[in-house]
């Protein structure tokens, strides 16, 4: 049976079934989840995907965070499911306290979008396992508020763990850094700003980069682990 | 009816670059003695009162404002990134 | 704020010679008379309302009327029309299960006042139609037009136009696949600001407009209802207010909010597949009182509202305030009573409002109450269709004539090879020339993973269908200079633009939509630049064989007294039924040819080289050849089919020059160039003869893309080869341009003039 | 130090989206009787006192105020859209 991998739905979310697109064709099988519902359908990990949830009204992804679906999702991450945010989903990974950290505005103040050439630093995650150490990869980044910050404790700790995952070659926000995304201490947890299912495919995207992700998450998939919540 | 200002602001050692474009910008319009500009949230909150009516409205602004601080708290202002302070307002100056 | 008696439909009966400011609200003497004559009394002061807006010239077409009607009267018949004009937007077949559904409309006046919020609540306004359509939105363009570049005033205008744009369409996830960006002077105080929306839909998913069904329930769906946009009836307000109420209060301003947008869209389609509504209506211009009298004059023709279940967003808002608001992101429904529980219920999901108002009735009247009174009892149809139809008086401009030999011809041209090395730089860097992506880069143009060509290439291309590869091209063109030496040809050029930017991409032109951007109607010069644009047009469609499935005319765009140039708009869609055979901008390989299609005459009047260089309008533009255009087209779309092409690029504005800087530029390599034998290097560099085409052919195709082209009677020039290790642009015995120099003279313009 | 304060707050009658979505998404944390949230910005100017030095703070904050009037009619607000406050900060609460 192949991996099923869960893409939540917020209101205002935009890129689930680009998500769901690139779950397919990295050969696992995609699953709606509804932010509104406390329930994971038995999902081997979860993708929260790009957008503007709730409009990114106040600061993106904070009042995502309180959703439902959230409170199951950081149960199960704690118990080791990996988590994937792009984007929207990396801000409402932040902004519920699975990852350091916080995105706010471009140094440039604008929305850009522009193919974002990235090293992978880190394959001891969850999502990166099959690439290949310090490969460089090109995913499209198009973000307002994309600039990662924290405080240069964090920074060194990150830096130390080995949880800064990708790392972009030309900042595009002016990312402390260069951080384009980042892992938890345990692995599972990943975020980054950049597409990668904006990159599966050669006619629509700058690579088919991204399909990398996918692949790493199948293999890093234990043999039999369940993360739905203990009945 | 009680309302409350919710002020949000970048730490100090955020950057702000919105804040940073519009001390760039002051020059053109003739003003030179600025040394910094900090650029943040203003949030009014006002509450219903319904309820609440009956009773004193100095309670009603101790709930309302204990209401807001969990609010900014937990919603308003991301602690990574930004300070706060809550504030009810005047009654007349609604 | 004490209110007086509600103008009640018993009141106005009872008061028949109440003062009522009709003019003040734009309507004339007769008009009013028509009014009473239709009503048999007095309207009360919310039908006055309705009538001043539906018969006002945004939503009557009361000048275009009868100049429009040749669309209808000249368009080809064809089997893929599904809706045409009159709809929300025209529906055009593209295989036996898909549709698309795709329109261009105008903000150009709110977009002056407000950039930001202007551009974008343009944004979504053309959605909402496409939504109305039962499509869903897969794609946005926009075409803009400013002042000068340098221009204080375009500092403030571009970037908030730009940030209204993308802000919107990125928020509801919608990919900007294309557009134009253009500057002249005539728009300093009259920015244009057009939006075109695309969608697709299963055929069968097609929605009407109608409110049929008798006892079939009214349901208002998305934001609540404030006092945007009703600055135009709020003189009714000191009829009804004892105590003044602040002017300020009354915003012409309309916010957006695209994450409710986003909401509508889906719940929209959730409703649509579930097959729970009867009719759909967008609530646009003209907000509940164009929604109410449309859906119930295309209907059973009856309908009743009880307005004050209108859930409000301000407090003190009269009948007439709620009927004519415009606030944003709303849209109508009509619900069989058994569907209503499971309509509010999908709603609620989607956390969108969603209130039932009234119900469909067979009375042949639309009624409106307010709490229990009746404020409103009219037929719909006399707001909906009947309203006032002009003949306004049409007369040549004086100055044409002169103009018209005022030709740029004869102007002082670059002389020695370094002047005209010079020219292509100082040309690249030009405001209408040069790099766009100071602005394309604030918008998303990937979301979705259907994006198969966006900017900086000639047509958008979205792919619809993942398992059959179906998809579509689309192009938005339009060049007021030519229009406003010559309104026919110039329309028929923009028409001739769009379509060639279609088909260099591989696809076939199927349909048409234009944005007809003028003056006022009541100068007889600019009446008469309209009616010669729309024939034009109508004519150019004609042969062409594509219909105009629908548009938007926006009058009154000027400044005082002087009329911005006639800028007819045009899009034009095509299919491709494989995309991954789609034919990009750039070079190929090294070795490849690179070639032109088409003939170069010495057409320079009206041209970008005569603006950017002498600021020079005059003469008469460039000739239009349909039958050309048309083989080109055929030849483009087989030439896609079996592969034989590595690249194309129409040639266009600034001509042959530009678009091998833009190649180079954007394939970052290098052409070698050697023009034919005995050509005028200027000429050819420069001239804006249409109906050309840069190709670049892949090694081993020369032959078989020469017979294509001498089957069809196409002159095929070759030009030179591509070459990655010379970087930049040579035209052998004249120059050299390094890709450096050429990127340093087109890239980053715009930001440099916007002081960024 | 003359330290302002600008507030600019959308006109009231002008829609809020981010006002409406934090409304919303309120009773997510308990709070029900919030009957409306208004959000706007909030601008810090810190002017630099050179040359002001010497004479009266009062001159000082005076001069701080007149010039952040023009900052935010300028630039900070919309007028379309936009209202705005100035006032000066206190001194010792800076
Ligand atoms: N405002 C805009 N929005 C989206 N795309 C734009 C805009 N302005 C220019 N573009 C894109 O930039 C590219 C160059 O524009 P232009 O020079 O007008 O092209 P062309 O001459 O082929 O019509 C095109 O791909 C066009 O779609
Ligand atoms: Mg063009």
């Amino acid at each position: 049976m192949s991996a099923r991998i869960g893409i939540v739905t917020f209101p205002g979310s935009l890129d689930d079934r680009d998500a769901a697109r690139a779950v397919r064709l990295g050969g696992a099988e995609p699953v709606a989840l509804w932010h509104d519902d406390a329930v994971l359908k038995s999902v081997d990990a979860v993708f929260l995907p790009g957008g503007f949830s709730y409009g990114d009204y106040l600061r993106c992804g904070a009042i995502a965070r309180f959703s439902e679906v959230m409170g199951v999702v950081r149960e199960a991450a704690s118990r080791g499911m990996p988590v994937l945010g792009v984007c929207n989903g990396f801000q409402v990974l932040c902004e519920s306290h699975l990852l350091p950290g916080a995105l706010v505005r471009n140094a440039h103040l604008r929305y850009r979008n522009r193919p974002a050439r990235m090293r992978v630093e880190s394959v001891d995650t969850a999502w990166t396992n099959e690439y290949a150490p310090g490969a460089e990869v090109v995913f499209p980044a198009k973000h307002g508020e994309g600039r990662y910050v924290a405080d240069e404790a964090t920074l060194d700790r990150l830096e130390a763990n080995g949880q800064v995952v990708f790392r972009y070659l030309d900042n595009p926000n002016g990312a402390m850094r260069d951080i384009a995304g980042i892992a938890n201490e345990a692995g599972n947890v990943v975020g980054l700003m950049p597409h990668p299912e904006h990159a599966v495919e050669a006619l629509t995207g700058p690579s088919t980069d991204g399909l990398g992700i996918v692949a790493s998450v199948l293999a890093a998939r234990p043999a039999s682990r369940t993360f739905d919540q203990p009945v | 009816m009680a309302r409350v200002v919710v002020d949000v602001m970048l730490k100090s050692e955020i950057l702000d670059p919105q804040g940073e474009a519009v001390l760039g910008a002051l020059p053109r319009l003739g003003v030179n003695d600025v040394k910094s500009v900090r650029i943040g949230k203003r949030v009014e909150i006002e509450f219903d009162d319904e309820g609440v009516e009956s009773e004193h409205s100095d309670d009603a602004a101790a709930k309302a404002l204990e209401q807001s601080q969990i609010i900014a708290d937990q919603l308003l202002a991301n602690p990574v990134i930004e300070n706060f302070t809550v504030s009810v307002l005047d009654e007349d100056a609604a | 704020m004490t209110r007086q008696l509600l103008d009640t439909v018993g009141v106005a009966d009872a008061t028949p010679d109440e003062k009522q400011p009709y003019a003040e609200l734009g309507l004339a003497d007769d008009e009013y008379a028509r009014i009473r004559d239709i009503l048999g009394r007095r309207p009360t002061q919310a039908e006055l309302a309705m009538y001043s807006i539906m018969w006002s010239e945004h939503c009557s077409y009361k000048s275009s009327k009868v100049h429009l009607r040749q669309f209808g009267q000249k368009n080809p018949k064809t089997p893929r029309l599904l809706a045409g004009i009159g709809e929300n937007a025209g529906v055009v077949a593209i295989d036996e299960h898909l549709a698309v559904t795709f329109k261009v409309e105008s903000h150009n006046h709110p977009s002056f006042v407000e950039p930001k919020q202007g551009a974008a609540t343009g944004v979504g306004g053309i959605i909402r139609d496409i939504i109305a359509m039962g499509a869903r939105p897969i794609a946005v363009m926009d075409s803009l037009r400013f002042g000068e570049l340098s221009h204080p005033d375009t500092a403030r205008v571009l970037p908030g136009v730009v940030e209204g744009v993308g802000h919107y369409g990125n928020c509801v996830g919608l990919p900007n696949i294309g557009g134009e960006t253009l500057f002249d002077p005539c728009y300093q105080g009259n920015p244009l600001v057009n939006a075109l929306s695309v969608g697709v839909l299963p055929r069968e998913r097609l929605q009407s407009m109608q409110a049929s069904g008798v006892g079939n329930v009214v349901i208002l769906l998305g934001a609540k209802t404030g006092r945007d946009g009703i600055g135009g009836v709020s003189v009714l307000a000191s009829a009804t207010f004892t105590e003044d109420d602040d002017s300020d209060s009354r915003p012409s301003v309309q916010v957006g909010d695209p994450f409710t947008e986003k909401l509508l869209i889906e719940a929209c389609l959730e409703l649509f597949d579930a097959g729970l509504v009867v009719g759909i209506q967008d609530l646009g211009g003209a907000g509940l009182t164009c929604a109410l009298s449309e859906t119930a004059a295309a209907g059973d023709g009856g309908m009743h509202v009880a307005l004050e279940r209108v859930p409000l967003r301000a407090e003190g808002m009269e009948p007439h305030d709620i009927l004519a608001s415009e606030s944003q992101e709303r849209m109508l429904a009509i619900v069989a009573p058994a569907n209503v529980e499971q309509v509010l219920a999908r709603a609620r999901r989607w956390g969108l409002l969603a209130t039932a108002i009234g119900e469909v009735t067979d009375t042949g009247r639309l009624v409106v109450d307010y709490h229990g009174q009746t404020v409103v009892d009219v037929p719909p149809a006399s707001l909906a269709d009947e309203g006032p139809v002009y003949h306004r008086p049409l007369s040549e401009p004086n100055d044409l004539a002169l103009i018209a030999v005022d030709r740029a011809e004869t102007l002082p041209r670059p002389a020695t090879d370094e002047e005209i090395r010079r020219t292509v730089l100082d040309m690249a860097a030009s405001p209408n020339l040069c790099d766009k992506s100071w602005i394309t880069e604030q918008y998303d143009s990937s979301v979705f993973g259907n994006t198969v060509l966006g900017t900086p290439h000639d047509a958008g291309v979205v792919r619809l269908d993942e398992r059959t590869g179906v998809g579509i091209a689309i192009s938005l063109d339009g060049n007021g200079r030519y229009a406003r030496l010559d309104p026919y040809t110039g329309a028929q050029l923009a028409l001739a633009e769009a379509y060639r930017n279609v088909a260099v991409t591989g696809a076939t032109p199927i349909a048409v939509t234009d944005c007809l951007n003028f003056g006022s109607p009541e100068d007889p010069h600019v009446m008469w630049q309209f009616e010669r644009a729309v024939t034009g047009i109508a004519d150019g469609c004609q042969k062409l064989g594509i219909p105009v499935t629908g548009g938007n005319v926006s009058f009154y765009n000027q400044t005082g007294r002087e009329a911005i140039h006639p800028t007819p708009v045009i899009g034009v869609l095509g299919v491709i039924d494989d995309v991954s055979r789609r034919i990009p901008l750039g070079f190929g390989q090294t070795g490849d040819t690179i070639a032109m299609i088409g003939t170069t005459g010495e057409e320079l009047s009206g041209s970008e080289w005569a603006w950017a260089t002498h600021r020079h309008l005059g003469g008469v533009p460039p000739k239009v050849d349909f039958d050309h255009e048309m083989k080109l087209a055929d030849l483009l779309s087989r030439l896609a089919g079996t592969e034989q092409l590595a690249a194309a690029h129409d040639l266009s504005e600034g001509g042959l020059a530009q678009a091998l800087v833009e190649a180079i530029c954007h394939s970052e390599m290098g052409a070698n160039i050697l023009l034919p034998e005995g050509a005028d290097p200027f000429t050819y560099l420069f001239s804006e003869s249409t109906g050309r085409v840069l190709i670049v052919i892949p090694r081993g195709q020369e032959l078989a893309v020469r017979g294509a082209c001498e089957q069809r009677g196409l002159p095929i020039t070759p030009l030179g080869v591509v070459d990655a290790s010379t970087d930049g642009l040579h035209l052998r015995d004249h120059f050299d341009i390094g890709r450096a120099e050429l990127e340093g003279a087109w890239k980053g313009r715009i930001a440099a003039h916007l002081g960024e």
